[in-house]
């Protein structure tokens, strides 16, 4: 067992896990946030997604042990306590980037990575960017919309809102 | 996954020592490929050597006509990095278009050199643009460096410390990725230095691999129709459910007539 | 997955054929195995431990010599199983010829894997077996070479 | 009624919940004292079964207990019944091979679960189970669909003689042959309908729990609804009292037709916590889900049509081989005829046909209902028909269907369906003009200078949609003012809790933020739940809500009077007040007085709640039918296909949701788009391996497979529900695949190249384009 330490959505947290543990099995089982879910064993869909250390990585890839005394941020964290959704949150609900809901915790954290590198991506680099999240639902056009209106709404503070034929 | 010890190495002389202390032990870089493998219980370690951390194994840097990126040097940093977009842009596209962004924010080219998956993208850019492994031990020119289907010139408890990268004069990275995977079904990085060209391929052999004919072709005139005709015998490829030999002979071409446009672009 | 090759031994044929039968001659030509042991005049169990890349999988199974004609022709045939990763398979069909002092090995294999190493790990299976079987004819004939070389028949 | 009403762009109320890590789906439950299940599968696709030794498995540390099949059978479990019937011309049925939830003396696919091993951690599960022994002996397999109906095709079931356990046919042969001999031009096609794999984004999982007190057993797993399940398991499985066991599906990630199945590993979670004494864990990962969860389509299909000299059909005929799996799920042996064959012609009027399905066992993962579950086969197949007919009368692909489309409601299909509704020729002529199809040939000048081949295709699908004929809603009024809808269906991704809550809101003035969606619960769930499949949620749920919502108001009026002392046929309802007189009284208030018994008048009972039974007349479906138009680009060095331009007009009747409506059509067409251009499920046909197992080899459509989409709407109430509504989940996955596949090969016209299976893999492309070069064009 290995002692491990770190900062989840702002606060600090350690515990006692096996070398073997995954991030995600340490944040889901450990910590007991299950915001974050596990869809795929070969890092392709993305559904476990958090930042770390600021950046967007798939939590299903890093051992606990590598990621001690990182700060992470899971989809637990992004919302206001008082339960404002964060922009990118409000925009995947406005454009409908979301159905089951299963791979779409990965999917926002993605996206508020990709607002935060490429605050004015165009339509063909923010499919490029989400190659690594896998959605069953949607089709992807209202996360392709969403991510590209909630980066508007991330830098301006005001979100477009969908025009619906 | 089977459980194993973790040992997070402070210096390379810290890992190599580790590494030759254990009984059976690997060296987790970025992690990319190991995790999954060993989340799929397809190799039983006795110990990981974290070299993620190291800091002296970390850094971009160009000296005169070379380019040089650390062993632990991400993806994403090799793809957005300034000093590579202006020495070899190139690479910057190799870099960029491996994995996902998600990936490129933990594998490494260190992890991805010594790993020499047939089908990753970095191997390619080694032998296109006629690298120096740097190791703990040497330095090994990239002719020599993949060997085989993920095999290298590495000797157990080897590290790779750097890749040298001379800066050429033109230089053009292109893959075609697979559907599903995005590994390069085929990647072809063609650089030009005075009347020196190196074609470099990846994916479509067992390892990567010059293609001298298409150097010399190029050699004498640098445009994609000088090698419009040039075929690579299919017989040396790789032939799997998601390519026969045959197509990945043709893809050599094809995508090598693409890098050469790419870098006269 | 088909593969074949030719190969020629600079040693006679019949210490060729013979040294298809000793199990420390598998052992030290079939890549990564750690044990073979004889259980009958042709059958054999062995343990492999498979290394490509990062994978690294331990197989314990049964290698038999079947279709016997002595000492021209034989198939050697190998099964193994992995634990979770599933199981590997493979057999060759060797032929040898005299030409002169010097044995040509002609062999055509055919190898397929099950369970988990088939459904995640297909894209290197046939590159994986064509290795596998190079390295096995290239150590073969190296031995025999040096085995011929040293007179030890 | 105003904006929260029927036809508003709600914004789904399930949202913030799923948005902010708050949902709770199965592996997210962890019950007090669990311990874990692990399945050990078979590594071979058809192998006896010699022995199983576990005796060192149960030594290893942290294991509980290890079952094979002889411990369920010992123990008196049935196998898994399949419920589905249908009987050739002859009057032979259907074959049913006994489905064991554990491999019994055989396995039959690669994945088949052989042991179940309970303990401590999923660690400790794994280490025992690679200690059990097993001595299987290989026997030859057999996985290609075209081959299985074969006399020489290996057996996967030795006492049924040969692999079809049923030859189902619509008339004899004979009828439409003699048509085909006299008609003026007839055209004929060969093609495979590629297996796919449904992958919702929630792996597989289930979670059990016995309680010894109550004798109550409650599993939780993700479903479509799952009352059928759990009754099937209690009544047909375990012989147990339906009571005694419990259903919860929580949150879904997904499921796409495939999730409510009576799977061997929910039997085994169900009968094994009855074993023990803690609750019981179960979580496949990825590459287990692959070969566990059923498959859809795999179909090998001849299919020909017969014309008369104005290009007019004459006959179809289509005979078509049905990759059933190893073992029979639910209704993959039937889907072809019930799902497909009912509406086999489409949107043509089709005088004569022969259908002819061979239902056949393989060494594969059974197959059973995936988004469409039929209907984009034969959609598939008269399209392409259609487009093969366009070239042999040298006329247009759009002269063609026009020349051919139903234009008279309702239409008898020759399977006896009856087609209600819809504008074929108007929704082809929208279509064109929302793709601006005038404007292609300059598009397609544009791409050739980029070196790049462009096409347009068509895609003109019908679907029937709405699933079994019965279902059932209650509502009901809380004390705090709250109403609550008791759902016989099962919201996976669908958004119910928004749609319903727009229905209470449109039919009894109840605001949204007071509607909570009750579902998922056998304990809770109306008697006559069925659950959400085929488009069938707002047909059968929605109308079920609208018929409780008006016995509500009925009620209502005579209670609502007895308080405002108003004859009741004078009060009247509107917005979620009645009125009567100068007086007027909220829904709210007669609810809470409904439960008082002291102010309802005499002879009258409360509450106010209703629960409806709503039963379908006869068999009567809706049909969605719509047209899908492609315009892709093919690279001719490399074979890729890119599609560039994209226009769908759906008739989805009555749309209750534009937002939610869009994003059905674009799902549907996402996963329509994945079986023509990337999914590819790949067999070793030698050994029945299934080699695209993971997201490494198995392509998923990603974001940068698809341009955006221009979605409108030719909407044609449906007039066989109250609602109008039609569904709208299948329409992409049958009217993308057509339409893309149509697009490739207008753009190759110049090389002639007359078919291509799906999926377009740029290998198979490119390898079509050499053919055509060297005039071995397929």
């Amino acid at each position: 067992m290995a002692k491990i330490s770190m900062t989840v959505n702002g606060k600090t947290v350690s515990g006692d896990v096996e070398p073997r543990t995954l991030l995600v099995q340490f944040i889901r089982e450990h910590l007991g946030m299950t915001g974050t879910h596990v869809g795929c064993d070969t890092s392709q869909c993305g559904a476990c997604n958090v930042h770390y250390n600021g950046e967007a990585v798939k939590s299903c890839t890093i051992l606990a042990v590598q990621a001690d005394g990182s700060d992470v941020v899971t989809i637990e964290g992004l919302a206001k306590p008082d339960g404002t959704l964060h922009p990118m949150q409000a925009a995947f609900r406005e454009y409908h980037g979301l159905q089951c809901g299963y791979c779409t915790p990965g999917m926002v954290m993605v996206a508020v990575d990709i607002a935060r590198r490429l605050p004015c991506a165009d339509e063909a680099t923010v499919r490029e960017e989400l190659y690594g999240n896998i959605c069953r639902c949607t089709g992807y056009q209202g996360i392709v919309e969403a991510v590209m209106a909630g980066s508007e709404a991330m830098q301006t503070g005001v979100l477009p809102l969908k025009d619906h034929h | 996954m089977y459980n194993f010890e973790y040992r997070r190495a402070q210096s390379v002389a810290e890992a190599a020592k580790l590494i030759k202390e254990a009984d059976d032990g690997k060296i987790l870089a970025g992690g990319m490929t190991l995790i999954p493998t060993l989340k799929q219980r397809l190799a039983q370690p006795s110990d990981l050597i974290d070299i993620g951390k190291i800091a002296e194994l970390k850094g971009i840097s160009v000296s005169g006509k070379t380019l040089t990126i650390k062993a632990m040097t991400r993806h994403f940093d090799v793809h957005s990095s300034p000093e590579v977009k202006k020495a070899i842009p190139a690479l910057a596209v190799l870099a960029g278009g491996i994995g996902d962004p998600s990936v490129r924010h933990r594998g490494t080219i260190g992890g991805s050199t010594a790993n020499a998956d047939p089908a990753a993208d970095y191997p390619a850019g080694i032998v296109g643009l006629g690298a120096t492994i740097e190791t703990n031990k040497r330095k090994i020119a990239a002719d020599d460096f993949f060997t085989g289907l993920f095999e290298t010139a590495l000797e157990p408890g080897e590290l790779i410390i750097a890749v040298h990268f001379p800066i050429p004069d033109k230089a053009g990275y292109l893959k075609f990725a697979h559907l599903a995977s995005g590994y390069a079904t085929c990647g072809v990085m063609v650089s030009k230095t005075g009347n020196q060209v190196r074609v470099g391929v990846t994916g479509a052999g067992p390892n990567a691999f010059r293609v001298p004919e298409m150097e010399a072709a190029l050699a004498k005139t640098f445009t994609p129709d000088a090698i419009a005709n040039i075929k690579y015998p299919a017989d040396e490829l790789l032939s799997d459910m998601h390519a026969s030999a045959e197509y990945r002979a043709h893809l050599v071409t094809v995508i090598a007539k693409r890098a050469v446009a790419a870098a006269l672009a | 997955m088909d593969m074949s090759g030719e190969q020629r031994i600079p040693a006679p044929q019949q210490m060729v054929w013979d040294s298809l039968y000793d199990p420390e001659v598998l052992k030290l030509c079939i890549p990564g195995c750690d044990s073979v042991e004889k259980t009958s005049e042709t059958e054999f169990t062995a343990k492999v431990v498979v290394a490509v890349g990062p994978v690294k999988a331990k197989f314990t199974g049964d290698v038999s010599l079947l279709d016997i004609d002595a000492p021209n022709s034989c198939t050697i045939s190998g099964k193994g199983n992995g634990g979770i990763a599933g199981f590997g398979k493979g057999n060759a069909k060797v032929e040898l010829t005299a030409d002169g002092n010097d044995t040509i090995l002609k062999y055509t294999a055919q190898a397929s894997v099950g369970g988990k190493l088939a459904q995640i790990g297909a894209r290197l299976v046939d590159s994986t077996a064509k290795k596998l079987a190079d390295e096995f004819f290239k150590r073969f004939v190296a031995h025999m070479t040096e085995k011929a070389a040293s007179g030890r028949a | 009624m105003g904006q929260y009403g029927i036809g508003q762009p709600i914004r789904r109320k399930e949202d913030a919940r799923l948005l902010t890590g708050n949902g709770r789906y199965t592996d997210d439950v962890n019950l007090d004292g669990q311990v874990y299940v692990y399945f050990l599968r078979s590594p071979y696709a058809h192998a006896k079964i010699n022995a199983i030794d576990t005796t060192d498995a149960l030594a290893a540390p942290g294991v509980i207990a290890i079952y094979t099949s002889a411990d369920i059978i010992a123990d008196g479990v049935k196998p898994i019944p399949c419920e589905a019937n249908a009987k050739s011309l002859k009057g032979v049925p259907l074959f049913k091979p006994p489905r064991h939830a554990l491999a019994f003396e055989r396995v039959r696919y690669a994945g088949e679960p052989v042991a179940m091993i309970i303990a401590e951690s999923v660690n400790a599960g794994k280490d025992a189970s690679e200690l059990i022994q097993i001595d299987y002996e290989e026997l030859p397999a057999i996985a290609d669909t075209s081959r299985l109906a074969d006399a020489d095709a290996p057996l996967v079931w030795d006492t049924l003689g040969s692999n079809v356990g049923l030859h189902w046919e619509t008339q004899e042969s004979a009828v439409s042959e003699a048509i085909f001999k006299s008609a003026h031009k007839t055209v004929e096609l060969k093609l495979l309908n590629n297996r796919l794999v449904g992958n919702p984004m929630e792996p597989r999982c289930a979670v059990s729990e016995h309680d010894p007190k109550t004798g109550r057993t409650t599993l939780y797993a993700p479903s479509q609804g799952g009352r059928r399940v759990i009754n099937a398991i209690a009544k047909e499985i375990l012989n147990v009292p339906p009571q005694s066991l419990r259903m919860i599906s929580l949150d879904t990630g997904g499921g796409f037709g495939i999730r409510s199945k009576t799977y061997p590993e929910l039997v085994l979670m169900v009968w094994a916590a009855r074993k023990q004494t803690r609750p019981l864990k179960w979580r496949a990962d990825r590459g287990e889900t692959f070969v566990s969860d059923v498959h859809g389509r795999d179909q090998s299909t001849k299919a020909s049509a017969a014309f008369d000299k104005d290009g007019k059909l004459l006959a179809v005929r289509n005979e078509t081989i049905v990759n059933v799996g190893a073992y029979l799920s639910e209704n993959g042996a039937i889907l072809a005829m019930m799902g497909g064959g009912k509406i086999m012609g489409t949107a043509y009027d089709v005088p004569v046909l022969y259908f002819s399905v061979k239902s056949c066992f393989s060494n594969t993962v059974p197959t059973d209902t995936y988004r469409g579950a039929g209907r984009p086969e034969v959609n598939f197949i008269m399209e392409r028909l259609m487009e093969l007919g366009a070239q042999a009368f040298g006329i247009s692909s759009i002269e063609m269907r026009k020349r051919n489309f139903i234009r008279e409601f309702p239409y008898k299909t020759q399977m006896g369906c009856l087609i209600d509704s819809g504008d074929f020729p108007g929704t082809l002529d929208m279509t064109l003009d929302k793709g601006d199809y005038a404007g292609f040939e300059k598009r397609k000048a544009e791409s050739k200078a980029r070196g790049k081949l462009r096409g347009i295709g068509i895609g003109y699908y019908v679907e029937g949609a709405g699933g079994r004929p019965v279902e059932e809603m209650r509502v009901r009024f809380e004390k705090d003012g709250k109403v609550k809808i008791f759902a016989g269906t099962f919201s996976h991704g669908q958004g119910h809790d928004t749609v319903y809550s727009q229905l209470l809101n449109e039919y009894l003035g109840v605001d949204a933020s007071k509607v909570e969606l009750i579902q998922g619960d056998s304990d809770t769930s109306p008697k006559g739940a069925v659950g959400t499949f085929g488009s069938r949620s707002s047909m059968m749920g929605g109308v079920a809500i609208k018929r409780a919502s008006e016995a509500i108001v009925e009620k209502g009026k005579k209670i609502a009077g007895h308080l405002m002392q108003t004859e009741p046929s004078k009060v009247t309802f509107k917005e979620g007040v009645f009125h009567g007189g100068t007086s007027s009284v909220t829904l709210e208030v007669v609810a809470r007085a409904a439960q008082d018994p002291s102010k309802l008048p005499e002879g009258m009972e409360g509450p106010l709640d209703e629960s409806y039974y709503y039963e379908r007349q006869g068999e009567s479906q809706n049909f969605p039918n719509g047209c899908h138009l492609i315009e892709a680009e093919v690279d001719p060095d490399t074979g890729t296909v890119e599609i560039v331009k994209f226009t769908a007009i759906d008739d989805c009747g009555t749309v209750l949701n534009p937002l939610i409506v869009d994003g059905q059509v674009l799902g549907g067409i996402a996963q329509g788009i994945g079986q023509a251009l990337v999914e590819n499920t790949i067999f070793d046909n030698e050994t029945g391996q299934l080699l695209t197992a993971s997201f490494m080899d198995y392509g998923m459509p990603r974001a940068s497979d698809f341009p955006m989409i221009g979605i409108h709407f030719n909407s044609v109430p449906s007039p066989t529900n109250d609602l109008g509504v039609k569904g709208a989940g299948e329409a992409g996955a049958c009217g993308a695949p057509p339409a893309l596949v149509h697009a490739a090969l207008d753009a190759l016209k110049e090389y002639g190249i007359r078919h291509i299976d799906m999926p377009l893999t740029p290998e198979k492309v490119w390898r079509a384009i050499q053919a055509a070069k060297s005039g071995k064009a397929a």
